[in-house]
């Protein structure tokens, strides 16, 4: 057990420290604007977005080192600055279009993805397709050169942004239902697209459905073989697992938390002052920190190119499960101050406890529920059997 | 020895549920709908008013099956305060009348007595006069007077139109909680209300709401559970889904007992009635936000949605949870009521 | 709602007070004793015990009232009493009997089992048949006009003291495994049947393994028809799970532990003055409330004949974590005092606590896991579907 | 930056493992073996004693290496307070060289200020002389000697032929704890060493021996579920019980980054030790008994009886929550560590 960096890596802290010190005057106020476009270019000149991407393909082609990455990301959010954008065109689309697309695919839109210039939403679910993803039904049927696609997505986020949009299709009907799937991309003008904002329980529409209807789009932009967009997806939600239940924000959010204790008063006592509520606190403090040092367990084992298994696994199923809690325990203490929501002189946080404790739910559901989790944590993590193939 | 639902209860109970389907069916409550009218003509305004008022002379018990089917249908409506606490307060007074008739709502402000100061609020009473600041009064929206407690815990009658009142945004659209601020504001004491019965009341009305409002999320997760295919089988077949209703009717049975008694135990032994208030309402707000969730977890993303409207539920249970105390303030409350903690 | 008796249920009451006043010097010290017999007899005789078998068979007779079995309950724990026998020949065995068994079966058992000059012990689960009781394996085969049983038993409890078995045997091996089983009635000193203690978690053998080798039983001491002895089974089992999570026993262990926590200390402090703990106290009253008043709701339902259904099928699920929760609740307050066992000056409530806290658990795994329940629950209390059978 | 164990660790991990399996398997536990004199010849008693005295010289880390193995084996062993606290207090005196051979055993009676006072226990200090009851004493059977904790948190050391030692017997029976009487037993100051160092130290190292034990009985659960069959399925494919195993998995992995860092942090961050053994002990606490609890269940009846055996790791892990201080306890500790309470 180690936890100091070599020398090598505190110079390049300084680096960035002396960069975000340099720069914090050019950090964009928004996502979706010139600034924050101008702000990755930068960003990917200094190599601190865009890292490990070739340079042949807009990025700045480093060595994958997760030790830097991992100081890149402490002192951006240190100083409070923006990072990389992490949008789901190049956490998810373009390592897939790297290990999988074609030269003329990786030529076209990498460098602009990276560059934020073009905007990727993701057509994965479907109405009758969530936990069991490989259900999907919208269809692609063959006409000349071109695919027709019909039918319709949901939790599509970003879709009203994005340019294009990654897709599975189901383009074999008579396969089974692994292996009847390709993965398409194409423009989200491309005509016969709908985008409906779809609301959820927090309010807004952080989401939306996507409905097809007679999309004509051209064969090659297949990205894998045919029949094979199972496993592409695949490779890329691996990443998106990844994102999921992040132990930095459980760590701000209990920073937040501490805080708040220590300053709001019920009856005028400090919230810490309350034995039960410092108790749960105390808990909670427990997990977070084991989660904090399990993500440097985890952290070792990528730099070391070991593979941790089980240590995985659970993550995404505890990260978001704490981040919830976190979140229910900060309305708690705020009593009926805790269910405020809206603008109001009296509103804490802006109302983001309860944003997040309801915003949370649904991370616990997406992505792979709890239940889908738990499954794939015995199966895979402990090597208990899948269940049976029902007889009906 | 009859523990249960009288005769006369089952058909309140399906006379009321019957009105509020009708009346404010989930696509009514997204509009703000208001099942004030259509209530009214069954009487519930006046639930706990005595006949000669022109109330219908009830109990809580009665009340209590009232505010399950409110949180059932997710109902909006000035219950908690208006229909329950306030006639209470108001017993003896040319107000009770009013209210039965449903010509005019009262809202009710003890958040200080039973949840505990915050922001600084605090009422001062003086020659008949009330000044400073009440937090999340109940029922405030359309409120023609105001129960307020003063900081010892002296109830005062105030006119809406002496009060400046600020509308809070909670999560849950239903039901409306203010803020009230009094300057020199006329007030009426109100000698004969104890503060601790009607918190009492309102408890056992929130405990009763989110019993409500959590069997029917249970209803609607087996039901959505038992259509819902997903791997080429209902979902509901899989033990995991399961189990997660079974869990939650395991919590909800016992609970719609401790409900029931409280509430029954009001009237029928007073001397025991804190305690039991306090119990029903910390224990619902326990549960019952483990059957919001699990319901909702349930019914996957659409459970998340806007579109099936879950969240309703989800939010009244969440309201109900920490209005008239959180659930450890309330049973600490338990706690004294049983001579557990000196003073 | 009315939680008062009517008058004539308060003259009830007063009977079985002075029965109670009276005779408490006849209560016996010991279970297995010619004093336990003897006040078998009086209960009988007054009609606190057997009050509702007929008096043809030794009980005494009166019709089923619920109410007034439970004020004899009240009563009797008020007094400290012990009440009539609830061995598993009284509480099984004769409700089998009298519904399935034949008048000759009637006349020789019932009687005696009564007067607890027989004790009974039951032969259900194997080693391989725990949840999935019907998988029993024990073979019953012909041999002119008896069976010989070959095969083994366990968690059979009082197998040394008993002087009968009633014993699930297969007897058809080729017919599905619900439809082979036979419930068969034999002496416990028949030749071949060795008992083995079998000591559990707590350190005391509460069970035995009962193993048959070559065990004669004549074809006639067969209860219900041949091959019916899956549904005699159940009949039986409905009783037993109806016994699991008695809310008295909460309510029983909730008022020791708030005694003990105003008069136990930590630190000179009251384990009551520590909030935290108060706080864990008020959550497991809350619960025990809730299942005490949940017990009236089911009386009430018993009463009046009605199935409460989904709510008597909560009971042993609950009944049984609540207690159990509530021993860890002791120990836990008592700290290291809590985890002592065995024979100490500082010893408390004689190491019931610790062994309550195992022994629940036990009865958690028993008599349907609590896995089971949770099938039970959502299969027959809300509806839900059976898993699909295995293809395999 | 390396997060884990190194490869000398790992080793380390692997004999005492493997020497374990050997000296001391499930049939030699029950009948009483120790496995002290297995461990002697790993250097295992002198584990943090310097080697200048005849020790390894390892840090705690090592030590909660080694825990996480006794946990793992139900390993009877003076442990916690022999080779782990007995050491730090007697940091340069002459009496680490026996300990460090192996030649004599100390046990360590500080519960007073881990746990807090029961049974008016209690040791004043006079002249060298301590008097008074000291509960809970660690590793006391066998002990040679034993440090002491009087009133004021001043540690001692006293000679175990001084004290009357009254054995108390607990549900685990691989390790042994006692009461001691001390009537003007003669006692030499241990002027260097910090109770609260100690404390920490033993609070880690139960917090290992807890993650070992839970970590083996999550395995146990796994391998039984995979081979028991019921409904002509092996129960590990039912959904149930994978969820089971699951959950256990996914406590005890964050747990186990959790113990090894605060072990590390004994001997790296100082200051912040307190808080880190804290937190490592009681979530451990926490989570093993759910663990312990949970491992039973997945065994089913099988679980529950003394032939299987389960149960000397469900009792290991229900002694190491008790034993240096409650949950709730030892989260004040980490309360007061940073400043969340005023004293």
């Amino acid at each position: 057990m180690d936890l100091s960096y070599p020398p090598e890596y505190e110079t390049f802290r300084a680096e960035v420290r002396a960069f975000c010190h340099t720069h914090a005057d050019r950090a964009p106020a928004s996502y979706f604007s010139a600034e924050a476009r101008a702000w990755q270019l930068l960003l990917i000149e200094h190599g601190y977005a865009a890292r490990t991407i070739p340079k042949d393909y807009g990025g700045y082609g480093a060595q994958p080192d997760i030790l830097k990455s991992r100081i890149i990301a402490e002192e951006f959010i240190a100083a409070g600055l923006p990072m990389g954008m992490a949008n789901q065109g190049i956490s998810m689309l373009v390592p897939t279009l790297l290990e999988l697309g074609t030269e003329e695919q990786k030529q076209r839109w990498i460098a602009p993805t990276l560059r934020g210039e073009v905007i990727w939403c993701q057509g994965y679910s479907e109405p009758g397709a969530g936990s069991d993803l490989a259900a999907l039904t919208t269809r692609a049927t063959e006409d000349g050169d071109d695919f027709v696609i019909n039918g319709q997505k949901i939790w599509t986020s970003t879709a009203a942004q994005a340019d294009m949009i990654f897709c599975l299709v189901r383009t074999e009907a008579d396969k089974p239902k692994h292996e009847g799937i390709s993965y398409l991309i194409f423009p989200m003008r491309t005509p016969g697209i709908e985008v409906r904002p779809l609301v959820t329980m927090t309010g807004r529409a952080e989401f939306n459905e996507v409905f097809f209807t007679d999309v004509r789009v051209p064969k090659k932009d297949i990205v894998g073989q045919r029949g094979q967009g199972w496993l592409v997806a695949n490779a890329t939600l691996k990443h998106e697992r990844g994102m999921l239940g992040d132990p930095n924000q459980a760590g701000t959010r209990l920073r937040a938390l501490v805080e708040m204790m220590q300053t709001e008063t019920l009856d005028g006592r400090r919230l810490m002052d309350h034995p039960v509520w410092r108790d749960r606190l105390l808990k909670l403090q427990a997990r977070v920190m084991a989660m904090e040092y399990h993500g440097l367990r985890l952290l070792t084992c990528a730099q070391k190119g070991e593979d941790p298994g089980l240590a995985r696994l659970i993550v995404k199923l505890q990260g978001c499960e704490l981040n919830h809690q976190l979140a229910g325990f900060a309305n708690d203490v705020l009593g009926e101050l805790g269910i405020l929501y809206g603008a109001s002189a009296h509103l804490r946080a802006h109302g983001e406890w309860q944003s997040r404790f309801m915003f949370d739910l649904g991370l616990i559901i997406g992505g792979g529920t709890a239940q889908i989790q738990k499954n794939i944590i015995s199966e895979r993590g402990l090597g208990m059997p899948r269940e049976p193939k029902a007889a009906s | 020895m009859d523990f249960g639902l009288s005769d006369d209860q089952k058909m309140m109970q399906e006379s009321v549920g019957r009105t509020l389907e009708r009346a404010v069916p989930l696509d009514a409550v997204r509009k703000g709908a208001s099942a004030f009218e259509a209530l009214k003509e069954l009487g519930v305004p006046g639930i706990l008013i005595p006949e000669a008022d022109g109330g219908l002379g009830l109990t809580l018990l009665d009340a209590a099956v009232v505010a399950e089917q409110l949180g059932r249908h997710v109902a909006p409506m000035p219950f908690t305060a208006s229909a329950v606490m306030a006639p209470l307060a108001l017993k003896g007074t040319p107000w009770l009348k009013k209210l039965a008739a449903g010509e005019i709502r009262c809202g009710v402000a003890v958040s200080e007595h039973a949840s505990g100061a915050r922001e600084d609020a605090g009422i001062v009473s003086r020659n008949r006069k009330l000044s400073g600041r009440a937090m999340f009064a109940l029922d405030a929206d359309g409120a023609d007077i105001f129960v307020v407690a003063d900081k010892f815990g002296d109830l005062h009658l105030v006119q809406a139109k002496d009060v400046e009142i600020t509308l809070l945004p909670t999560i849950d659209t239903t039901r409306a909680v203010a803020k009230l601020e009094l300057h020199d504001a006329d007030a009426e004491p109100l000698k004969d209300a104890s503060i601790l019965r009607i918190i009492d009341a309102g408890r056992v009305v929130l405990a009763a709401d989110t019993l409500g409002a959590g069997t029917r999320m249970l209803e609607k997760a087996v039901a959505y559970a038992k259509e819902r295919k997903q791997f080429g089988r209902v979902i509901g077949s899989f033990q995991a889904v399961k189990h997660m209703c079974a869990e939650m009717a395991a919590e909800l049975e016992p609970a719609r007992a401790l409900v029931w008694y409280a509430a029954y135990g009001f009237d029928a032994c007073p001397a025991e009635s804190r305690r039991l208030a306090a119990h029903a309402k910390a224990h619902t707000s326990e549960i019952g936000p483990f059957v919001a969730r699990t319901a909702t977890e349930v019914h996957g993303g659409m459970g998340f949605t806007d579109l099936l409207g879950l969240h309703y539920w989800f939010k009244r249970i969440g309201f109900n949870r920490q209005l008239l105390g959180s659930p450890e303030r309330v049973r600490e409350d338990a706690a004294r009521a049983q001579g557990w903690i000196g003073n």
